[in-house]
């Protein structure tokens, strides 16, 4: 159980994350709610370069030779985390231009824009 | 000097990324200062050097590979720590695509957008590298990481006219969409580390095919293509197409619609055949990538003719498109693949030069509607005519370059033993350029009973300032270069021959691992046979613009039909009806299915 | 298709897709803490070898340094966006930096003490985490976050015009855009050296040395500037969002 | 002995982790949501801290705790006073409706 508990933890934060953005009716805490599906893939890399007693890879105080987790995944992880972020203040950015254009954040209240277009089937 | 030349070549991909990202910071370091007509000349010279660029690569890479690794990390005994940027026949002729189209938006942004020029620029130079990086990458996650930035900047550009309720509305779904696609492909790429510990497209493909395979692998294949079919904008992952391309400003369009949508089915191939070939197991994944092409095509194709809106109408016609690009990819052999080649590029330049034209309309009329612009399209008889051979172009009426994919594509499909998906392309031409035409007609000759709110403008914001004659040339320039590169597509018979040895390249894994990895050489390069289109072929595409004609017509008399007749109508109607109210939906919604399809096709594949 | 019904509906589908393949998948999966890590083993490798102590810092600026290119990027971009997106319109009128719901009245004076002391600590220790990238924890993207948010102290000590002050926003606009562009510059001249793209040309010194590791604390510097400036941009134009009233709210 | 402290260790913290994502996820109320996001972002980064991963730590309490949350709270007050600009003016149907 323990070997598969973080790849369990990730795929339920990743699911969990899915559910707030299906059902959301705040893009607000929709957005949120993308972040927590970014975050489970931050998990999941690192869980991936985990290594058993061995320590973070910073060679200040260990001598070169001893045993070290994966870099590699942590710099995607960065990497991740910095995209990740960036993406979140797009997004939220755009969320406060729709409250201001349509004075409502409720997904509901503002469905495709397939509307607009009117409804005529040419035929 | 044949040295240095070589050199250069070597290094090219590289500086065809990181080129346009310091203009794009010299842009705005210098913009602040400097005139208006600076940015657009800056943006040019980068964009045009891309171009040359692309098609110094495409000429010179013949069945070959340009492999440049990044930071002097050459592989040893066929191992390396750094990034591997790969380029073949293939990928730079997405390159030239892609720098191509964006030489046409630039010239066509001239007199653009004038409140936010320096910052648009900018953007639009970041947009060419992600998507420049994103065709060269040879390494799964600097591939993630080009993606998201094609997505950050393509939502911002959405999104930029943020006085329109619409667009900041279509930005905000495509990002959430987009957003949880790449995560989607993250988890795949993740998989594909645990498994071999490699990023490297060559090292795991090859690690993968030196172990026995299982269920992991197959999963990690789902997840990673899944990611990648929401930029291609496949059903069911196309939902933000529509709203995203409606809206955004109509240089941007061309971009998404022309580039960004078919480098998803790009990654789809080249993942498919440096990873996954020989692992996952090849007919069910040839299943269902046609299957999910086939229903894209006809949903996107009857989505497209039943929209009055015309930027709406054109983003579906992408997604119908995109259908016969996956059915395309989706043979898996290399025939078929050289055939999709050329149709992405004969359908970039026809699609880009319509979304620009459409453009034209929006800054005469402020309208994009079919209906209000009943008649009034008669003043712009160059617009007409672009969207006259735009939409022959979409049905494939010979010799424009669609017809030469599509035709060369049925070939190839009827000899794979998959003659069924013959009729669905077909649907896919005459739907869309059947819609096109039906636009032509109406807008700008005025055919057909009056629609009720002729006239009218609903008041969509224009996007250049006061309409002058001057500007014609820039707005229609682009447009004709399009449409004649297209025939030049067909026309000129090195591309065809061009196309089949890229395709010959591209399948060819081993020489791919071996010359990435460095592991001797890779042996000479695999003949193609040079794909020859038939007289059936040129019959065929020709039969298939008058049934597109036919069905145009269709669209604008049906009205004045016999009720006998109309009657029969009524089954598509049910269709119609019901296919719009699904797509009636919100960010929620689309997210539900996005998941359904991860799910359906994580199902398909492994069991 | 209406309703919240519909999206539960899908997701429960989608989710029930995705989680049974998901666990099948982890289930073969390697267990977590396994030792083998082949690439991994070799960036730690290549790291000792260009004298990088902090191999994440070696993979991030030196082996994989394409990958952060991109990243820069990639904020470079979202910073232009939340310019772009979030621009003041002409028909919004915005009082801009002039009406603030909270002024320095309404912040208790042990915050704004602590405030004033934590300013300049949160400063240093930014600069200090971008320098030292190459030899322990962190680097120019960390530190550029502690510096960007470190400012903002400014706020909670004083008020909106104290942070102006701190942050004139055209200035880090071009900041931003020179550690972007120095970024590129680096990997151009290691071009024009002969070496390839992002080649590490400079020496690379004694593995603990400050100035060790070739280009890295170069790259950390430019990154530093360009993470730093931006996450300063983004949140400017959120606090202008948030803070000012405009004309409409009280007509 | 000493793994099967890192064991209980590191199997509370992701119990814990996934449990505040969860958290995250059902506050609905997107002012609480910001506090809860800050909290889950802390405890990921210590998380970070027990997988050996000092800079990503680093990285993930600057911006996961403090910017992203703090994007959020301010794109909250924006937003709501829209919201609520907006229901005021239907609410009294004599102004313009647009």
């Amino acid at each position: 159980m323990f070997a598969v508990l973080p790849y369990l933890a990730a795929g339920w934060i990743f699911l969990i994350g899915c559910y707030g953005l299906a059902t959301s009716r705040n893009l607000v805490h929709a957005v949120v709610s993308l972040a927590v599906v970014q975050s489970s893939t931050y998990l999941l890399l690192l869980a991936v370069g985990w290594k058993r007693d061995a320590t973070a890879p910073v060679f200040g105080d260990i001598s070169p030779g001893a045993p070290v987790v994966d870099p590699i995944v942590q710099a995607l992880t960065l990497t991740d985390i910095v995209v990740g972020a960036t993406v979140s203040a797009l997004l939220l950015a755009l969320t406060i231009q729709v409250a201001k254009r349509h004075g409502t954040i409720d997904p509901e209240e503002i469905r495709s824009l397939e509307q607009d277009s009117g409804d005529d089937d040419g035929q | 000097m044949t040295t240095m030349a070589s050199e250069l070549t070597g290094v090219l991909p590289a500086i065809l990324i990181a080129g346009p990202m310091l203009g794009a910071a010299v842009v705005m370091i210098a913009g602040r200062v400097a005139p208006r007509w600076f940015d657009d000349a800056l943006a040019m010279v980068v964009a045009l050097g891309s171009l040359a660029g692309g098609c110094w690569l495409t000429g010179i890479t013949g069945g070959g590979r340009i492999v440049e690794w990044i930071g002097d990390w050459q592989p040893r005994h066929g191992q390396s720590v750094g990034i591997v940027l790969v380029a073949d026949r293939m990928s730079a002729g997405m390159v030239v695509i892609i720098a191509g189209l964006m030489v046409a938006v630039l010239t066509y942004s001239w007199h653009f957008l004038e409140e936010v020029d320096t910052t648009y620029h900018a953007l639009l130079l970041c947009f060419l590298a992600s998507m420049t990086g994103f065709a060269l990458a040879g390494d799964l996650f600097d591939a993630f990481v080009w993606f998201e930035m094609m997505g950050v900047v393509a939502y911002a550009l959405v999104g930029m006219r943020v006085e329109e309720p619409r667009s900041v509305h279509g930005a905000l779904g495509f990002g959430i969409v987009n957003t949880l696609g790449a995560s989607v492909s993250l988890v795949g790429v993740t998989f594909l580390y645990a498994r071999t510990g490699e990023l490297n497209l060559a090292a795991v493909g090859r690690a993968l095919r030196a172990a026995p395979t299982d269920r992991l692998v197959t999963v990690a294949c789902v997840f990673l293509m899944s990611g990648v079919l929401v930029k291609a904008a496949a059903v069911p992952f196309h939902f933000w197409t529509a709203d995203a391309e409606a809206v955004a400003p109509t240089p941007v369009c061309a971009l998404l619609s022309g580039a960004m949508v078919a480098l998803g089915v790009f990654a789809v191939a080249r993942w498919w055949w440096v990873v996954f070939a020989g692992v996952v197991d090849t007919a069910s994944m040839r299943h269902a990538l046609v299957v999910l092409g086939a229903v894209t095509a006809v949903i996107g194709g009857i989505m497209c003719f039943s929209q009055r809106h015309i930027k709406r109408l054109l983003a579906y016609s992408t997604v119908s498109h995109v259908g016969v690009f996956l059915i395309g990819v989706g043979l898996l052999n290399g025939p078929a693949l050289a055939a999709t080649g050329l149709y992405v590029a004969g359908h970039a330049c026809a699609k880009a030069a319509l979304f620009l034209g459409s453009g034209v309309l929006l800054n005469r009329f402020e309208s994009v509607d079919e209906h209000e612009l009943f008649g009034r399209g008669r003043a712009l008889p160059g617009t007409g005519l672009i969207f006259a051979v735009g939409g022959l172009a979409l049905a494939g009426l010979p010799p424009l370059g669609t017809w030469l994919g599509k035709t060369l594509l049925e070939e190839a499909a009827s000899s794979a033993g998959a003659t069924w998906v013959v009729p669905i392309i077909l649907a896919a031409s005459v739907l869309t350029g059947g819609a096109v035409l039906r636009v032509t007609a109406r807008v700008f000759l005025g055919l057909g009973p009056r629609p009720e709110d002729a006239g009218k403008s609903r008041g969509e914001q224009p996007e250049a300032g006061p309409f002058r004659m001057l500007q014609i040339v820039s707005l229609l320039g682009p447009g004709s270069v399009l449409l004649a590169a297209s025939v030049a597509l067909a026309a000129v018979p090195a591309v065809r021959s061009g196309a089949a040895t890229a395709a010959a390249a591209f399948v060819d894994t081993p020489a791919y691992v071996a010359q990435v990895l460095g592991l001797g050489s890779p042996g000479p390069a695999a003949a193609a046979a040079e794909p020859v289109w038939t007289g059936s072929g040129v019959g065929f595409g020709l039969a298939a613009a008058a049934a597109a004609v036919v069905v145009a017509c269709l669209g604008i008399w049906a009205g004045s039909l016999p009720v006998a007749v109309r009657r029969l109508f009524r089954p598509a109607r049910v269709v119609i009806t019901g296919l719009h109210a699904v797509h009636e939906a919100h960010v929620g919604e689309y997210v539900g299915w996005l998941m359904v399809g991860v799910a359906a096709l994580g199902c398909a594949l492994v069991f | 298709m209406t309703g919240p019904r519909t999206a539960r509906l899908l997701f429960a589908v989608g989710a029930g897709g995705i989680g049974l393949v998901f666990v099948l998948a982890v289930l073969r999966l390697p267990g977590f803490g396994q030792p083998h890590h082949p690439y991994g083993a070799r960036a730690v490798a290549a790291a000792v070898a260009q004298h990088t102590a902090n191999a994440v810092g070696s993979v991030t600026f030196d082996q994989r340094g394409f990958d952060t290119m991109g990243e820069e990027f990639i904020l470079f971009a979202a910073a232009l966006a939340a310019l772009l997106l979030l621009r003041q319109l002409r028909s919004e009128e915005e009082a801009a930096g002039q009406r603030h719901d909270y002024g320095p009245e309404d912040v208790f004076a042990g915050v704004r003490l602590m405030g004033f002391v934590m300013l300049p600590v949160t400063l240093l220790v930014g600069g200090y985490v971008v320098v030292h990238g190459a030899i322990s924890p962190g680097g120019g993207f960390q530190g550029g976050v502690v510096l960007a948010t470190g400012l903002h102290l400014a706020y909670l000590a004083g008020d909106f015009r104290t942070l102006e002050r701190l942050r004139p926003l055209p200035v880090l606009d071009v900041t931003e855009a020179m550690g972007a562009a120095t970024y590129t510059i680096v990997g151009f001249a290691a071009l024009a050296s002969g070496a390839g793209f992002l080649a590490n040309v400079l020496p690379h010194g004694r593995l603990t040395d400050l100035m060790s590791s070739g280009t890295v604390p170069l790259l950390n510097v430019a990154v530093g500037a360009e993470v730093g400036s931006a996450v300063v941009l983004i949140l400017a134009k959120f606090l202008e969002q948030a803070l000012t009233k405009d004309r409409r709210a009280e007509a | 002995m000493h793994g099967a402290i890192v064991d209980v260790l590191l199997g509370g913290l992701l119990v814990l982790t996934a449990a505040t994502a969860t958290a995250v996820v059902l506050t609905r109320n997107a002012g609480r949501q910001a506090i809860v996001l800050s909290a889950y972002g802390l405890l990921l980064g210590l998380l970070m801290v027990a997988l050996q991963a000092p800079d990503v730590a680093l990285a993930q309490l600057t911006v996961g705790a403090a910017v992203v949350p703090l994007l959020v709270v301010l794109a909250i007050s924006r937003c709501d006073r829209e919201v609520v600009r907006r229901r005021r003016r239907r609410r009294r149907p004599r102004e313009e409706q647009r």
